[in-house]
């Protein structure tokens, strides 16, 4: 991991209290998630779309897919891909985790294409879980890095919805659960205005000013009336990060042709 | 208000209309797969990396059908190649691609975007809620997922508001695929099919396709299966073939019996970077169109490298 | 179009105002049965003579509620103390009765025939579909059944046109009990649960549920719940409380553990004959009042008699 | 079992055809499945209603309830008991089989009430899942000994929905799978006339005459154009549904309180 992806991990990880239940995607979310679970939320609840609950992943021996052996690790549970999202929809899942390629004003999520979807520009790899994840949790935690292609006044589609146009609109479209309640970033964490629902930057992260976050967002932004500090993470947060994605405390970078080291 | 036949009625009058005795189905992959026949829809088994009907595939691929649309929970690189040898231009899934840190599925995109190939997307549920409807025979099945995204503009999806209630859901429409392609750990001849670990959507899409073809590690007498009728999760009166193949979703993964193959992986992914869509022919060459069957492509692989997987699968069980 | 507070939504919106902390769990049955109340709708686990959750059914005809609502796929004579002693007025179930050969519920008859006691009959699958709906997520579930009788006519079910095929289906709506009580053959303290042999509805009534208290025939360790995750079939944080019962479901039956004692069930049956519905307030009093909790019922019945069970389940297992 | 209930039984033995797969109730259906599966259809597959797929019941020892051990014995998969009646909903399963309390021409059921539904004269047992077999499976056969009370004009409660009220009315009420084929007594075998739906005498069971069946309904029946006899139960369907039952050849009666010998 990046410095950029290790603050970000980090102050994802803070967001998750103890004993919730988080309904994590692969790669930074199950990174955050385990991290939150080896610090300071022993008894938070990882669920991976693969039909795993409980999840406790290996230090080194992360999964690259949400089925798969090292997925399973220290799991309580499986049950079905179907089962998995259904127990999302009654409501047992505390966090949704996400990443995205794009990212609208309203928390409005694209991972599908770029361009026409008939006929896109990129095809990107579409929704897998991403789309109920959003729909279905109690509330979900964007994670990305923050740069303008990304943060856009319009995504060119909707994969995840968000707040859709604002205000009411995700309730009045039968999203009557949850929505993105906070993003978190390399430069900030985001959260949504109540009434318009719109992004609002709550707080920064260490040494970064809310002019680097307008100029790399592509979109007017709200600020929070009490604007935060996000404290840097702390040495024992880098430890334990570092032995969860197997690198050494010093970062030697991987060699493998593949970025995935099994 | 009925415009089209209606998919769950004629598969069922499918099902009505034939009887599937009770006899040994045990057939060779070559044999079974002449119940997929270009044009059809396939659903295929297993998701992403994990339990992969590989040999069944390889066995499509060896023989040749074109206009395939293949479905899929989450769809791995086993999609690119047949769109990439043009046997396939349509897949139905909710996500294409290999894991975290491998990248964009570049013959997928390169199909699509030139508009050789259909990608359909569908939310994970919104794939489970169509081969659950499938299965549970009814036409549609109601769900929050969806509502108000592109996803839902770009299927066939409708809402529905809940006659006690009046809350606004989306129905899914079922799906009854041509053919299922579902690898197990152990069948019985009969096709009483069990699976460890994980069991993804393989129970519900067998349930809800008109044709099912199973292979299996391992073929084992009906007394085994009855001596654990609770892992049974696909009985036989839904199966038509079953063939015996040890590693037949190599190199994917297959629960408790071996790890994916992250090399094999790595080497096609290398060969796209480098030659694009040209790689999947290469690929279907070398590793499909070289061997009579699959037991020449696991020879291929070498039994030393097999069972290191075998054993990397046994250290990652819970004990 | 709204009228009454939907179920579905009021049960997630309890969830999400609710944290179960991953704490032990483990209570007496005294103490679990605290959180059933007066007036509660309870879903009781098992169906018919199996694995119903009889020590926590007994230590509520102990601490005595009153205007109990009780549902069940397939009913039997518990249902019968709860109508005989006046505790329960409502029972929401296919069928009560015991089974072939023993002759109809007699003291079910006399309440309802009496307007002493409302049965709210759906059919089975109807029962299925209402408790399905309810660990869905969904307010109604479509289904064929029920659709034209006079079950449809005398329940809360409605129409429902499938929008893409025309389909004319009928809507179930779903049921989101109060309370669930489900026995189990074993647990770990925080309420991750293992069923062994046919795991009949208890898996989504739990889901179903606004509260689930859990008896365990062995409460283990979580290691050996890792041991076997696929085996597990109701999470922890769909958990309230856990009571540890061997031989919790006795008279009836237990998977593997215990046949159901028939002779037991005999004898109540020719009380009922011989007195009527006095013979459920006998039978509260012999078996449930002059004992402190259920290991007096249990020693009662002698370990000689329970130990001869458990040798009869252990023949019928399939080896 | 008494001789009428042999009669029965035998009758409706043979409707089951080889490799077919049948969803028995407990009683006589199960008995009847299970002597076929026996004697002439061993590939027969019988399903309970108690989540049991292949049941194979031992002789002497017949269970009572469809989800206990003896139901269990020789099953090659247990699922939940609401996947067993979707399964019938898909239209895997051939047959349904029942027992009534009340018939009507058109094939209707009762088995909830006599008298008006919300206080009834009798409450009877209920559904179960007989109004789910008779909706779901391919075809329904139906079992019951032939008295007036139980064949009448029209039955207090439609639990269980044949024909309705005859001609296209089942299908218009949205039941298009299946419904009642044949009605097995120990009078006759029947059958419903195609376009009226109506209840029809197809065959007479042995030393039975048409007046008899008519004499025993509550209703004007039809009677097919080519009615036939049903040839008596054979010394080899006596000896093996005796043997199935646990009665000895000569037929001692139980003599245990409970008719149900464990």
């Amino acid at each position: 991991m990046n410095a950029k992806d290790e603050l970000m991990t980090v102050a994802a990880s803070r967001l998750l209290r103890d004993d919730r239940v988080v309904f994590a995607g692969i790669g930074l979310p199950l990174v955050a998630s385990t991290l939150a679970k080896r610090h300071r939320a022993p008894n938070l609840t990882i669920i991976l779309e693969g039909g795993i609950i409980g999840t406790t992943p290996h230090p080194g021996m992360l999964p690259s897919s949400t089925n798969e052996l090292r997925a399973a690790a220290g799991a309580a549970m499986f049950t079905g891909i179907t089962d998995i999202f259904l127990l999302a929809q009654r409501g047992f899942f505390d966090y949704g985790f996400l990443g995205v390629a794009q990212i609208d004003p309203y928390g409005n999520i694209n991972t599908s294409v770029i361009g026409e979807p008939t006929r896109p520009t990129v095809r990107l790899p579409g929704s897998g879980g991403a789309n109920d994840i959003i729909s279905l949790c109690n509330e979900t935690l964007v994670v990305t890095t923050h740069e303008p292609r990304r943060f856009v006044e319009r995504v060119d589609f909707v994969t995840s919805p968000g707040y859709l146009t604002g205000g009411a609109a995700r309730v009045e479209a039968g999203l009557v659960y949850g929505g993105p309640s906070h993003v978190v970033t390399d430069l900030a964490l985001l959260d949504f205005e109540p009434t318009s629902k719109r992004m609002r930057v709550r707080a920064l992260q260490p040494d970064v000013t809310l002019d680097e976050v307008r100029t790399a967002t592509g979109f007017d932004l709200l600020v929070h009336d009490e604007l935060a500090q996000l404290p840097a993470p702390s040495a024992t947060e880098l430890a334990m990060l570092r032995e969860l994605t197997g690198e050494s405390a010093d970062r030697e970078p991987a060699t493998q042709v593949s970025t995935v080291s099994r | 208000m009925m415009t089209a036949p209606s998919p769950i009625r004629t598969a069922r009058a499918e099902l009505e209309s034939t009887v599937r005795p009770v006899t040994d189905k045990r057939v060779s992959a070559a044999e079974a797969i002449e119940l997929v026949r270009s044009g059809d829809h396939i659903a295929v088994g297993g998701t992403n990396y994990a339990r992969t009907p590989m040999a069944l595939l390889f066995e499509i691929l060896r023989q040749e059908r074109t206009g395939l649309t293949l479905s899929r929970p989450l769809s791995c690189y086993e999609v690119e190649l047949f769109l990439g040898t043009g046997m396939a231009d349509t897949v139905v899934t909710s996500w294409v691609g290999i894991g975290h840190g491998w990248g964009l599925a570049r013959i997928l995109r390169h199909c699509v975007e030139n508009g050789q190939a259909r990608f359909e997307e569908w939310s994970h549920l919104g794939m489970g809620m169509r081969y659950q409807a499938g299965a549970m025979g009814v036409p549609f099945l109601p769900t929050v997922s969806m509502l108000g995204s592109d996803l839902a503009n770009n299927t066939e999806t409708a809402p529905v508001v809940c006659p006690f209630t009046g809350q606004r859901l989306l129905a899914i429409p079922s799906l009854n695929p041509d053919v299922a392609l579902i690898h197990v750990h152990r069948a019985d001849q009969y096709g009483n099919a069990q699976i460890d670990g994980y069991p993804l959507m393989d129970a519900e899409m067998a349930r809800a396709s008109r044709r099912v073809v199973l292979s299996a590690e391992e073929i084992v007498t009906t007394e085994e299966i009855r001596r654990d009728p609770g892992s049974t999760v696909i009985p036989h009166f839904a199966v038509d073939a079953v063939v015996e193949v040890p590693y037949g979703a190599y190199p994917h993964e297959c629960y408790g019996k071996y790890e994916v193959d992250s090399e094999h992986v790595d080497e096609y992914m290398r060969a796209v970077r480098e030659t694009g869509v040209a790689a999947a022919r290469e690929y279907v060459e070398r590793h499909v169109g070289k061997h009579a069957d699959f037991s020449g492509f696991l020879a291929d692989i070498g039994s030393e490298r097999l069972r290191a997987q075998q054993l990397r699968a046994q250290e990652l069980m819970p004990r």
